[in-house]
């Protein structure tokens, strides 16, 4: 039993960080109908510029005096310098090419990965960078289980984003505007609405998120890699599609099941297999729904 | 009818690609009146609207609006110039709200209070649309749809309203009920309108003036009433 | 000139100030705390420069000062395509096959084997033409069924002890069952669903092979693959034949093009044969193709089967190349490499398959040179092919109109 | 149609004729293999800075080779795919490369050799440490770094007679590598009379352990064994183990010996042992391959030192034969008998080195030799 609760709490953190990375699949996806491949390397590149500001500022010794703010404004900058390279790699790599077939954007977006994971690797070097320790050691313990600071800290910041994310998209213009142009470039148009800004901020949105989750994946697992990105992007892509490809309630439910199914394959089943469960399960899912948990049928709904 | 016109088109040449869908059309609409284009299927009547909103390419020619060329302008500014669209086939947003798709119709505008207002202007005059407003588009019928997508372009504040095919796949009740409001919008509100109807008769009654677009290009231009009478025109589309 | 491009060069300007935007924080804040800003300077003006001279050709080309040079290059050109026009269709052919058969003859072993891999990935990149270029599904887990042909070969080999010719049908059914287990619980699903399914299939083919200790030997692979052995008849002491094992690269290249040509030929014929017609009426409308009365069941699964069985068939030849098979040549990596290969090449034509395929195979190897920036460079390279050429390097004017269309209405 | 077919053939001869290259006469062309993108890119860069450091040192002390302006290193990457690693190896063979250093990946030096083979050049891997490198009977192939089947037993006397172990947790990811030696730790471990509770695997770019780790701190062994390819998961896991609480002795193998392995895991790696081959840093070898590295390149790691020496055989083989007749370089290979900085290098007849695999502890952030096999614990 306490094992059970133990590995409750693992899933749920690794499905949060899953869930902010599969937001910003699905948003993009929402919007363009795009698999943004590069999406991964965002969330890399988040993790990478986390660990430089943080080593700044522990360098400049503010770490020891103001450790709340300098992690504050890590993120912070993070999220800025995501979005501020999403939003060009979408205005360079995937503009140019939006009337185009689908496919013509997807290898573009392909592309752009390699470039950015490799850019990372030369700019950073191939070894694996270090982030500091001294934040969020210790945690609690109820018997045999153990909830560390971190975990409480990724789950909470989790939640608080989503929550955040939903009251932009569900209630405020801005997200009504993002909604209508996800249904409707052209009569987005028509009503004022500039559809490359809302794709650009689509964009920086879904980014600024991976790069949270960037930071997070850093600070639970003590360091970050060039090619980091990728497998987390294969099972957060999973997950939005898990969830709805499109649907931002989804994406959250995917990325939690996902990240679920895996920890309980591992730590009931088979720890080799555990990708293999997740699969079945989104399969399953699949072929018993075929557009995803909570997505919604796009032939029907188009008139 | 002023002298200076509202919305021209002068000699515009567009369309998709190696086809050509507009050749030297002109056309002038002054403040106040409501013009109708009539033509067949596929003459060119949508593309005259997309091209006039900047969302099919301009080629040739240019496209004037209160006085000054807008073929440089973005489409999504032209609303707020007071230069609106109601597509063919509706298009409302269909997984908003009846509300939801109202407010964003007012998208560029920040006056919440005057929002407000015109939306429940809009209800006034769409008495369904209130009744459902919390219902999301796509499950409204074909004529609330239509109502929605007119409503919509209201919120722009539009000194021009540019309408495609409102009959398009509704009851002749439905037709009637929306051409009413048509004409109520230009009377008090004094909108001019761009109609585009396949359905001449009604339109021709409806407008002041009419063209006639042929294969891309404008074939007839005259009084409504006079186009109404005209045999050929008769012949061609009202089926006679 | 400078007028005329002006919007490009801003753009061209944007985009460098950008990259500085993005270089900075990276090679400029150090963990010591301190700010610098000379490397980041000089690595950008590196790429300035690399890049502006590459922009200028660019500019220059466009704007037609080239025409000295180009203009000849291109009559000529014209004029030799046109004279292969006139000629019969199989002149051109066996031209073609010509210089396919004495290419390693002409070449040294590294090329030969470069062009091996190119063989083998046409084969496979026909297969996933079936499936994504004729009955538009996308699929991400193509190379499980390269892998399950490679290991059908590899496991009854050194298992069982059986030939190459026994195993290499076998290796093709494998697959086949392989896709048509993929293929059936996939059917309802469509556009991205379709892909993503694909994925987890592809990879769960992988993790199996990886992890299957008692069949499949797991990471370390299946060591010791015999490789092709052909019965040569021998003239000495009578009349016997005699087992004689393809060693050398070069025989071993044309059982490659053997394979790759037999598979172009088969592709061709299905494309324009009534099973093609049918897979082409799903790809556009999947709805109205089902009111026509295609059998949109039997045709999707078909194309998985056959999409397959091109894969197995490469994969047993792979298995025999390498003599080793392990899961790491498998990945999914792979599977998004070869569709790369299908569609950067163009959708929808097989010439642009087989310049896909060489190009996404041979470009990693030209950059070979530049060591740990190859991949950077490549990775530039598809974003800007893809910019230039939005519908692949050689595009079937039919398939792409209508491809563009549809996706337009999704 | 035919335009297209025609385009299509002029570039790809086009393409072709660029892969062809061809170098200058007066350069001895030795290439290395290893993987300088992907995952183990920073495994594959030591051995090529190994690599280049030797070339270094060798033309200073020994002069070079007579007949020859320089020598040349050709490295190739493998990204630690077999495909590659035989497209590298066939790329070498046309370069008319004498040796090959490399590869990194068992996976990939097994089929590398293969082809390798074909041409008859040497190739002596600093790396793959897998049985089946050197046991297939390859006249051309040879290894400088230690063996599984020898690291497995002194690990398992290790754990038994130092750290008084009773039951033992054993985690791979599954690589040819890392799962051959969990399994060979596990098999002599037995044999020892150890209780092996589990022998579970974590996949390969896994960095989440926490479902095994929970696994771990249920089971309550006394030992930890982690078989990870690359220093980068066996940070992570020590990393998660320790913030979970568990308190079992963790023990590693050779991929750890890695200076960045306690980078990252900080004061986690504390008292983690792991199992090397035995390395003195005070010979006059070592600082010779230190004082040209160091500077260079950063700290030493793992295949650094091996990739040195690999190097440092085969030109001294090279040299003694004076020609690139690989069966006369592989008969002065074979005569070898020289103090390398890793070890003192003897190959044997079936290509391998010996090893002398001791366990280290880290502490002060620093591998400590700890325990031999033979003397028991090093003061």
């Amino acid at each position: 039993m306490d094992s059970f609760i133990q590995q409750l709490i693992n899933g749920i953190t690794l499905g949060g960080i899953y869930a902010l990375i599969a937001l910003g699949y699905t948003m993009v996806y929402g919007v363009i109908q795009l698999i943004n491949f590069a999406h991964g390397e965002f969330f890399a590149a988040g993790g990478y510029v986390g660990v430089i500001f943080l080593s700044f500022f522990a360098g400049l010794g503010y770490m020891e005096t103001h450790p709340v703010l300098c992690l504050t404004a890590s993120f912070i900058l993070a999220m800025m310098y995501c979005a501020y390279l999403a939003i060009g790699v979408e205005k360079i790599a995937y503009k140019p090419l939006r009337k185009e077939a689908r496919l013509a954007v997807l290898l573009s977006a392909l592309g752009v990965s390699i470039f950015l994971s490799n850019g990372l690797m030369l700019t950073q070097g191939v070894y694996v960078k270090a982030y500091p320790s001294e934040l969020f050691q210790g945690g609690l313990n109820f018997g045999m289980i153990t909830i560390s600071y971190l975990q409480i800290l990724i789950v909470s910041l989790t939640a608080a984003l989503l929550v955040a994310l939903n009251l932009l998209v569900f209630k405020t213009k801005i997200g009504m505007a993002m909604r209508a142009t996800a249904q409707d470039k052209t009569m987005s148009a028509l009503v004022a609405i500039g559809s490359n800004n809302i794709i650009s901020l689509t964009f920086g949105i879904g980014a600024a998120l991976a790069a949270v989750a960037g930071i997070m994946m850093g600070l639970y697992y003590g360091s970050v890699n060039y090619d980091m990105g990728f497998v987390p992007g294969i099972k957060a892509f999973s997950a939005a599609v898990l969830g709805g490809i499109g649907n931002i309630t989804g994406a959250m439910l995917g990325g939690l099941i996902i990240g679920m199914v895996e920890i309980f394959g591992a730590g009931y089943i088979s720890g080799e297999y555990k990708d293999v469960f997740a699969f079945i399960i989104l399969i399953g899912v699949l072929y018993f729904k075929p557009t995803g948990i909570m997505g919604e049928n796009i032939d029907d709904t188009r008139v | 009818m002023s002298s200076e016109p509202i919305l021209e088109l002068k000699h515009v040449y567009s369309g998709y690609g190696s086809i050509k869908a507009l050749r030297n059309v002109s056309l002038k609409v002054y403040p106040g009146e409501i013009v109708a284009i009539i033509g067949a299927n596929g003459a060119g009547k949508s593309t005259t609207l997309m091209t006039i909103c900047g969302i099919v390419p301009l080629e040739k020619g240019d496209v004037i609006y209160n006085g000054s060329s807008i073929k440089r302008i973005a489409p999504e500014k032209l609303p707020t110039l007071g230069l609106c669209q109601v597509p063919e086939g509706r298009r409302i947003f269909p997984r908003l709200t009846v509300e939801e798709n109202l407010i964003l119709g007012a998208f560029y505008r920040d006056d919440k209070p005057e929002i407000k207002r015109d939306i429940d202007h809009v209800y006034s005059l769409f008495p369904v649309l209130g009744e459902r407003s919390r219902q999301q588009g796509g499950t409204l019928s074909g004529g609330e749809q239509q109502m929605l997508a007119i409503g919509r372009a209201l919120m722009t504040k539009p000194k021009v309203l540019l309408l495609d095919e409102p009959s398009l796949g509704l009851a002749p009740i439905i037709i009637h009920q929306i051409f009413d409001i048509i004409a109520d919008i230009n009377k008090n509100q004094g909108t001019t309108i761009l109609l585009v109807e396949q359905n001449a008769n009604l339109a021709l009654q409806a407008a002041a003036r009419g063209y006639v677009l042929e294969t891309g290009e404008i074939t007839l231009e005259d009084k409504a009433s006079s186009l109404l009478h005209n045999p050929e025109i008769r012949k061609a589309y009202l089926g006679e | 000139m400078i007028q005329e491009f002006k919007k490009i060069w801003k753009q061209y300007a944007i985009t460098m100030l950008w990259l500085l935007g993005l270089l900075w924080p990276l090679l400029g804040i150090h963990p010591d705390g301190t700010l610098s800003f000379q490397q980041t300077v000089t690595v950008w003006s590196y790429i300035l420069a690399g890049t502006f001279v590459c922009f200028i050709i660019y500019i220059i080309n466009k704007s037609g000062n080239f025409k000295f040079f180009t203009e000849p290059v291109v009559n000529t050109s014209q004029k030799l395509s046109d004279m292969v026009q006139d000629m019969p269709s199989w002149i051109w052919k066996s031209a073609l096959l010509i210089c396919a058969v004495i290419y390693p003859l002409a070449t040294g072993r590294y090329a030969t084997d470069v062009a091996i891999n190119v063989l083998l990935y046409v084969s496979l990149g026909l297969g996933l033409y079936v499936v994504v270029g004729l009955a538009g599904m996308l699929d991400l887990g193509h190379i499980a069924f390269y892998g399950v042909g490679a290991y059908t070969y590899a496991i009854l080999n050194v298992k069982y002890g059986m030939g190459f010719w026994v195993c290499f049908p076998l290796a093709g059914l494998s697959a086949c069952i392989a896709g048509c287990i993929v293929g059936y619980p996939t059917l309802k699903m469509r556009g991205d669903y379709l892909a993503i399914v694909t994925l987890g299939f592809g990879e769960i083919v992988r993790i199996i092979l990886n992890n299957w200790m008692s069949l499949t030997n797991g990471p370390n692979g299946i060591l010791g693959v015999k490789t092709i052995g052909i019965l040569r008849p021998v003239m000495e002491n009578g009349f016997t034949f005699e087992m004689f094992w393809v060693k050398k690269l070069e025989i071993f290249y044309y059982f490659a093009l053997g394979l790759a040509i037999l598979t172009i030929i088969a592709v061709t014929r299905l494309n324009f044969s009534r099973i093609g017609r049918a897979w082409e009426s799903i790809r556009e409308d999947e709805t109205a193709a089902e009111l026509m009365g295609v059998n949109t069941f039997y045709y999707k699964l078909l194309a998985y089967a056959m999409g397959a069985i091109f894969a197995g068939f490469a994969g047993a030849l792979f298995a025999a190349r390498m003599k080793f098979v392990s899961p790491e040549s498998f990945t999914f990596l792979e599977s998004v490499m070869l569709l790369c290969m299908v569609v950067l090449g163009g959708m929808g034509s097989i010439p642009g398959i087989i310049l896909g395929v060489i190009a996404l195979i041979a470009l990693p190897e030209v950059f070979r040179g530049l060591e740990s920036y190859r991949m950077l460079v490549f990775g530039s390279t598809m974003v800007i092919m893809m910019l230039f050429r939005p519908s692949g390097l050689i595009s079937a004017k039919r398939t792409k109109q209508m491809t563009t269309k549809s996706e337009v209405k999704e | 149609m035919s335009k297209k077919i025609f385009s299509t053939v002029l570039m790809s001869l086009l393409l072709m004729s660029f892969v062809i290259s061809t170098a200058s006469a007066e350069t001895l062309k030795i290439g290395s293999m290893s993987p300088l993108t992907g995952p183990y890119a920073s495994d594959g860069t030591d051995i090529k800075n190994g690599v280049l450091t030797a070339i270094e040192v060798f033309q200073q002390q020994e002069g070079g080779i007579p007949g020859y302006d320089k020598i040349e290193l050709f490295p190739q990457d493998d990204v630690c795919d077999p495909r590659n690693a035989v497209a590298a190896a066939n790329k070498l063979i046309n370069l008319k490369v004498v040796g090959v250093i490399g590869a990194y990946c068992s996976s990939c030096t097994i089929p590398a050799s293969e082809t390798l083979d074909e041409a008859k050049i040497v190739m002596i891997t600093p790396a793959s440490t897998n049985e089946q490198v050197t046991d297939r009977g390859l006249p051309y192939m040879f290894r400088m770094c230690g063996r599984d089947d020898d690291q497995a037993p002194a690990a398992a006397k290790f754990m038994k007679e130092s750290l008084n172990a009773k039951t033992i947790f054993i985690i791979d990811d599954k690589t040819t590598y890392s799962q051959g030696l969990a399994d060979g730790v596990s098999k002599n471990s037995k044999a020892l009379g150890m209780n092996v509770l589990t022998h579970d695997h974590v996949n390969q770019g896994d960095k989440d352990f926490s479902a095994v780790l929970t696994k771990v701190k249920a089971a309550k062994p006394d030992i930890l064994y982690m078989s990870l390819q690359g220093y980068s998961p066996a940070a992570l896991m020590t990393i998660q183990a320790k913030r979970m609480g568990i308190t079992a002795q963790i023990v590693t193998q050779d991929a750890t010996f890695q200076p960045k392995f306690m980078e990252v895991a900080k004061d986690t790696a504390e008292g983690v042992y792991l199992t090397y081959g035995f390395t003195d840093p005070t010979t006059p070898e070592y600082k010779a391959f230190e004082q040209i590295y160091v500077p260079k390149y950063g700290k030493i790691a793992a295949y650094a030192t091996y990739a040195y020496d690999s190097t440092i055989a085969l030109l001294k083989a090279i040299k003694a034969a004076g020609s690139t007749d690989p069966d006369k370089i592989k008969a002065e290979l074979m005569k070898l008998d020289f103090k390398g900085a890793s070890k003192h290098v003897k190959f044997k007849a079936n290509g391998d080195s010996g090893s002398s695999y001791i366990a280290f502890k880290v502490s002060n952030g620093q591998f400590v030799p700890y325990w031999d096999p033979a003397k028991g614990l090093i003061k």
